[in-house]
């Protein structure tokens, strides 16, 4: 499963691209004299040479039912479920295994199929039990629905059960390895996609089982995927286990903000309470894996929330009162002080049309300085061109390069599916990997160069011996963490790493729309409020201390009490006790992410929307109503009254943030490395480290996973081990 | 509900219809005047009755607004069909079949209007 | 289910028709040894015979009735289902109450289905027993929101109160009716709630006001959970794989019945 | 007629009951179960250390594996590790994966060693004995009498199938064939086979064994190999010289 080096890739490349790859990795479009005509149940279909026998099903609209094969792995064939009868083979074949070959007559529904199909499914029900009342996976598990649909309605089976003993692989997956059917799905995606070779099969035969063997947490940032990926209920969610079932749930599209990615996700929910989130199909950026901080932390949703308006009384205890009073005492604040005197900061969690409505209210008041938690060099083209702060080659892009440069970050914690994408291209499509910064684990072998910022410089100037590769690659891909250009030489930074990139580029001679310069961020809201105009960095704010500060939703405390005069006034809006709101005077609460209809821009520059999905809690409301009724208060209301009005509004100001699942290209590299080389800023010998290092630091990184109970656990199970956190099963 | 039953008859004007009650309009134009009279010489009788806290007269006033609602309704059998319905609700009223609540429901006395403006629909609660 | 036995039979086609034959069926039919072909079990049997019997005594009744009956079928499960023309309900019912070999003098049931997409929406649902013949029928017609329906009380009482409920639940109006009024829903409610264009939460809802010290009615505002209703099925992966079903029959109402 | 039947259905009850069906699934040599715990005799610490000599050996089997194919070596360098250490400690198959992946030969994860491992029953990571003796009992040995060897050894040593002896010089264990039917019944001690036993060839094994001798494996009725019992039937004379049968003209 692993790469295999050099040669043995010349070795293995038939099987490779024969069966595996052929649906992972992009292949090129071979001419049409060269395919292959098969028949599916009689109906002509033309397939590429080393199409499977289910591709060319699908392809002609018929699904085959299985357990073992995914598309997204490599073929197992051991579920036997997919069995089809080829006309005049005196055998049913694995169709998920068997390259069609011309003239064959596939017949998915004759007789022998579904004999076949029901007596495989008789031999995998044989051992697995009947407890579909109380399996989490009932309503939504791929056994019972093609049991139903292709298993006999009797069982003959009247020997007993075999046993397994359950495994405590952590705190986030819940083991019930009696149900398993030994599909191996949860293997393969262990060491393909996640890069973790934890889980593995042992014993053999009747004792085949799922296991790690030895007491052993499955440790990796992905690690959710296999419950999705399971087929029957033996991998499920161990914080939604027994709370609720798949049909009683309701689903709501959405987005997901507590990274950059904007992973696409699906809320359940229930009741008015999220009970799951699970991933949606994204080809463009999550595929259909999303993070375990993504799928574990909505807990942290219904801990520590703000609910009710508060103000700080005269003893300076927050206290809670009504809308009216805080927002009058708002609107009174900001009437009362210069519009110079006024600031405000935005969160890595706050949407677009909080901020455009944020921005538009300090304007109408004559203030100017709005910005971000988040640094970014302002120097040289600092934020003015886009190209500047985007992950420019886009996520699915990173598939069609053939050198990556990783700059002082760590993908694998910062942004997991891009660092699932890494490792895809890497182990399918020969793409190298370099690094400047910390030596971490990626789950993918690369050539760290250094953490040296000296290694920058020698790379800039073309002295370092990987310049030579660098040169020589085709479609580089230079991509620097967020992370780096925020240490206090991060012009520096960027200016050498655009001067690596424009160099990479015109050595490689690749096409004008190739990008090779890339920022990679942390947070869902920096690439929105950049757009919009918000400087980077509190600074300003430092430097130049306000009367009036507003803080949206900004708890990763870069300004505190102390870099305030006495007498100032601090708002927070946001929906976390966290950092922010124990120093405010007055706290709005407002919705998170699940419960408003807001946009957010990732990474690459795609604009996507989060829907509600549940109401927000008490007297939360959405940010830009809250921000609306300021203005009203505060005699300079704004002019949009609806989420549609305000999308308009951000329209005008930047086109790109409502053309929702569209990338804005980004361009003016060339500019933007001219106006970067101009200011010479020297490196500073510190190395590169990005924050998070290791999988402790990964799980609590915003007010949303640090208020979840479930990333706790995390934390204490990668620090003291799984049996730390491991709780008495119920069943 | 009604008037989209009165489009679809009208749509299938060609098609001979079952009447309900009345034969023409005037026919049952004359059911409603009957039912109207009936109605508004039940008023006093319903007011002491159910020891209602309004006059008459506005007790009349109100029967006039429920009529007045429909009068843009034509197609006989809508009318009548809106009729036997009034009827109806008359027999449970000169019954007492109904109690206070019910026949105070017409009076919507203690719905509030929804807020139109922004800032106060904004401290009402979640909806826009 | 592939064999349910559909016939039209349309009055004034003077089909060659062996009376004799069909005259005594349902006498015979308890006595005869059902035979199966579904050896599944789960699959409730097909009884050829009694089907054979019942499709006999329902082309028998269409014959006698042609004028208002306009389709005869029997089920999978062996019923016997009647579609005729709304005016036909009371001789229809006489008929098969009174008639020697039919004898359907308990009504059972009588509903309502709505099936808004139809040009008459309304089903109107007439479920008979012969307790001579321990044998059940089932009558369909169908109507609008505006044309009434004559009402079944004439010919079996037991029909009053389920053609009250029907006026509830569905506002179909039933002519000669005795008593129609409400029987289920509150006084002063407004609508039928068994129409399928009633939201399932209703128009009003109720509480007790302290101030006016008696029960209000207000327009509904529930809170977003409950307004939303996510009707797909959970199951159904694999669509192409269903057994297609069967078309269901058809009542559509648009033909008269032919004028003889 | 009827008590005869019932009488045969509890008499194979019993007979169920005795010979489990499953047997092979407890080969205890072999860990019996396919999780690992740790026990004070086999965890990640048992103290495991390939010799000079096993390094040695270990090199010249990885140099015979193809780049990109060293993992194939995970079998015999595991077999490496069982000789040496007796048996396969969790600490063994951790070193041997360390070992292989020092050298950047085996490219594999533990968990790969530990699939390999659970899988081969001759992989025993439970402790043995000094002398692993493996009954066949399978249907020819059974027809052959393996039942009075097994009760040979049982009586001889005191342990029954599964078990070690106190002094931790033999482990006793029922399997399935091992592939010598004509010479049955037979054992299988360490890597020796002992054929066409009696009980009282069993026990002369076992003193030897006992006394520190390894008696020389093979037959034990004085027949070469898996030759007939009552000696040759056919190929009796010496074979014929070139041109035997052929046209004299050629």
């Amino acid at each position: 499963m692993l790469r295999l080096p050099t040669v043995g890739r010349a070795l293995a490349g038939a099987a490779k691209s024969s069966l595996a790859a052929s649906s992972t990795v992009r292949t090129p479009v071979r001419a049409a004299s060269n395919m292959v005509e098969v028949f599916v149940d009689g109906k002509p279909v033309e397939v590429e040479p080393g199409t499977t026998v289910l591709q060319a099903c699908e392809k002609a609209g018929i699904q085959i039912p299985r357990f073992c094969y995914h598309e997204r792995l490599s073929v197992a064939g051991n579920c036997r479920m997919c069995l089809v009868e080829i006309e005049k083979a005196p055998k049913p074949v694995a169709a998920c295994a068997m390259p069609v070959m011309k003239g064959w007559n596939i017949l998915t529904n004759s007789e022998k199929t579904r004999k076949a199909r029901e007596g495989v499914m008789e031999f995998l029900l044989a051992n697995h039990p009947l407890d579909c009342p109380i399996c989490d996976q009932g309503g939504e598990c791929d056994l019972q629905d093609q049991s139903m649909q292709f298993g006999s309605d009797r069982s003959r089976f009247s020997e007993g059960k075999r046993a397994v003993e359950d495994k405590n692989i952590g705190p986030l997956i819940k083991t019930i390895m009696t149900r398993c059917i030994q599909c191996t799905r949860c293997v393969r995606f262990a060491s393909e996609i996640a890069g973790v070779e934890d889980l593995g099969t042992t014993g053999r035969g009747n004792n085949l089982q799922i296991g790690t063997y030895v007491e052993k947490m499955f440790m990796s940032e992905l690690s959710g995927n296999v419950i999705d990926v399971c087929p029957v209920g033996a991998l499920t969610s161990k914080p939604y286990a027994f709370t609720a079932r798949p049909w009683e749930t309701r689903k709501t599209e959405s987005i997901d903000v507590l990274d950059a990615v904007g992973s696409n996700i699906l809320v359940s929910t229930r009741g008015g309470e999220v009970m799951r989130v699970m991933p949606r199909l994204n080809e463009d950026v999550n595929e259909e894996w999303i993070s375990d901080k993504t799928r574990f932390a909505y807990d942290g949703l219904k801990r520590q929330r703000l609910t009710v308006p508060m103000v700080k009384d005269d003893s300076g205890q927050l206290t809670v009162t009504t809308w009216e009073d805080a927002l009058t005492r708002v609107a009174g604040a900001l009437q009362s002080v210069q519009g110079s005197e006024v600031a405000a900061i935005a969160g890595g969690m706050a949407d677009a049309e909080a901020l455009v409505s944020l921005k538009d209210l300090l304007n109408r008041l004559n203030s100017e300085s709005l910005c971000t938690e988040e640094l970014f060099p302002m120097s040289g083209a600092g934020s003015d061109l886009r190209s500047n702060y985007l992950l420019n080659s886009r996520i699915a892009g990173i598939e069609e390069s053939d050198l990556l440069l990783l700059v002082g970050t760590n993908p694998r914690y910062e942004a997991p599916l891009f660092n699932a994408r890494i490792r895809k291209s890497w182990l399918h499509n020969e793409l190298r990997v370099a690094m400047v910064g910390h030596n971490v684990d990626l789950s993918y072998t690369y050539d760290h160069l250094g953490e040296e910022t000296a290694v920058l410089k020698e790379l800039a100037n073309g002295t370092h011996p990987f310049c030579q590769v660098l040169s020589a690659a085709k479609r580089p891909v230079v991509v620097v963490g967020s992370s780096a250009l925020q240490r206090d030489d991060g012009a520096g930074i960027l200016s050498a790493v655009s001067a690596i990139a424009q160099n990479a580029r015109t050595s490689s001679g690749v096409e004008e729309g190739w990008k090779v310069l890339n920022v990679l961020h942390r947070v869902a809201s920096q690439v929105a409020a950049l757009d919009l105009g918000y400087k980077a960095g509190v600074d300003a704010i430092r430097n130049n201390p306000p009367k009036v500060l507003f803080l949206l939703g900004a708890d990763a405390g870069c300004i505190t009490r102390a870099d305030l005069p006495k007498d100032s006034l601090i708002i927070y809006q946001g929906h976390h006790g966290d950092a922010g709101a124990p120093m405010a005077d007055i706290i709005l609460p407002s919705a998170a992410y699940t419960e408003k209809n807001a946009t957010y821009v990732n990474t690459e520059g795609r604009s996507q929307h989060t829907r509600v999905a549940v109401t927000p809690p008490g007297m939360a409301r959405e940010d830009w109503k809250i921000i609306r009724a300021v203005s009203e208060l505060a005699g300079v209301a704004l002019p949009y009254d609806s989420v549609e009005e305000v999308r308009s509004r951000l329209a005008e100001v930047s086109p790109n943030l409502v053309r929702y699942d569209d990338v804005e290209e980004a361009n003016y590299f060339k500019q933007a490395n001219e106006l970067a080389q101009a200011v010479n800023q020297d490196l500073l010998a510190a190395p590169l480290v990005p924050p998070q290092l290791t999988a402790k630091d990964f799980y609590m990184t915003d007010s949303i996973s640090r208020a979840s109970q479930t990333m706790a656990k995390c934390v204490k199970a990668v620090t003291e081990g799984a049996a730390a956190v491991d709780e008495p099963s119920v069943c | 509900m009604a008037s989209s039953a009165a489009t679809r008859a009208a749509a299938s004007t060609a098609k001979v219809v079952k009447p309900i009650l009345s034969r023409d309009l005037d026919e049952a134009k004359r059911r409603v005047r009957e039912l109207y009279r009936a109605w508004y010489r039940e008023v006093p009788n319903t007011v002491s009755l159910f020891q209602l806290d309004i006059t008459t007269r506005q007790g009349r006033d109100k029967v006039k607004e429920m009529f007045d609602k429909n009068k843009h309704v034509t197609d006989p059998r809508v009318i009548d069909m809106l009729v036997i319905k009034g009827k109806m609700e008359l027999q449970e009223t000169i019954n007492v079949w109904k109690q206070k609540t019910h026949v105070m429901r017409y009076f919507h006395e203690t719905e509030e209007p929804r807020p139109t403006d922004f800032l106060s629909k904004f401290y009402r609660g979640h909806d826009p | 289910m592939a064999a349910s036995l559909v016939r039209f039979v349309r009055g004034g086609l003077g089909r060659s028709f062996n009376v004799a034959r069909t005259s005594c069926v349902l006498q015979q039919q308890a006595r005869l040894q059902s035979s199966t072909t579904e050896t599944s079990p789960t699959v409730r049997p097909k009884d050829a015979v009694t089907h054979n019997q019942l499709a006999a005594f329902g082309e028998y009744v269409s014959e006698m009735m042609p004028k208002y009956i306009q389709q005869v079928q029997v089920t999978c499960y062996n019923e016997l289902e009647v579609m005729i023309h709304p005016d036909g309900v009371i001789p229809v019912l006489t008929f098969l109450r009174d008639h020697t070999n039919a004898q359907f003098r308990n009504m059972t049931d009588l509903t309502a289905v709505d099936i808004p997409t139809r040009q008459n929406r309304f089903e109107i649902v007439y479920n008979l027993l012969s307790l001579r013949f321990n044998s059940r029928i089932r009558i369909k017609t169908y109507t609008d929101e505006l044309t009434p329906v004559d009402s079944a009380v004439p010919v079996h009482m037991a029909a009053n109160w389920y053609e009250r409920e029907v006026w509830d639940m569905f506002g179909v109006f039933f002519s000669n009716h005795p008593d129609l009024r409400r029987i289920l829903t509150d006084y002063g409610f407004e609508g039928h709630p068994f129409r399928k264009d009633f939201p399932l939460s209703g128009y009003v809802e109720v509480r007790y006001d302290d101030e006016v010290k008696r029960v209000v009615a207000e327009p509904v505002e529930l809170s977003q959970e409950f307004r939303k209703f996510d009707l797909n099925t959970p199951w159904e992966v694999f669509p192409a794989h269903r057994e297609s079903k069967e078309a269901a029959p058809k009542l559509e109402a648009g033909e008269a019945p032919e004028k003889k | 007629m009827f008590l005869s039947a019932a009488v045969r259905s509890a008499v194979s009850q019993t007979a169920r009951q005795v010979r489990n069906l499953h047997r092979s699934a407890a080969r205890a040599g072999a860990g019996g179960i396919f999780v690992h715990r740790d026990t004070p005799d086999n965890n990640a610490d048992t103290p495991f250390e390939f010799t000079e000599e096993s390094k040695k050996r270990i090199e010249a089997i990885i140099s015979m594996y193809p780049v990109g194919h060293k993992q194939a070596a995970t079998l015999p360098v595991l077999d490496v590790a069982q000789r040496q250490h007796g048996w396969l400690p969790v600490s063994a198959m951790n070193k041997a994966w360390c070992f292989s992946n020092v050298a950047e030969v085996l490219e594999i994860a533990p968990m790969r060693v530990y699939e390999v491992a659970t899988f081969y029953t001759m992989y025993l990571r439970k402790p043995v004995g000094k002398y692993f003796i493996q009954i066949c009992t399978t249907t020819p040995c059974m027809l052959c009498n393996s039942d009075s060897i097994l009760e040979t050894i049982q009586k001889k040593l005191g342990i029954k199938g599964g078990e070690t002896t106190a002094d931790k010089m033999f482990t006793l264990l029922e399997v399935e064939c091992l592939g010598a039917c004509v010479n049955a019944p037979m054992v299988q001690i360490n890597d020796n086979y002992y054929e066409d036993l009696t009980p009282k060839d069993m026990e002369d094994i076992i003193d030897e064994l006992k006394a520190g001798r390894v008696p020389p494996p093979g037959p034990r009725n004085g027949r070469f190999s898996c030759e007939p019992a009552g000696g040759l039937t056919s190929l009796t004379e010496p074979p014929t010289g070139p041109g035997f049968g052929v046209r004299a003209d050629l």
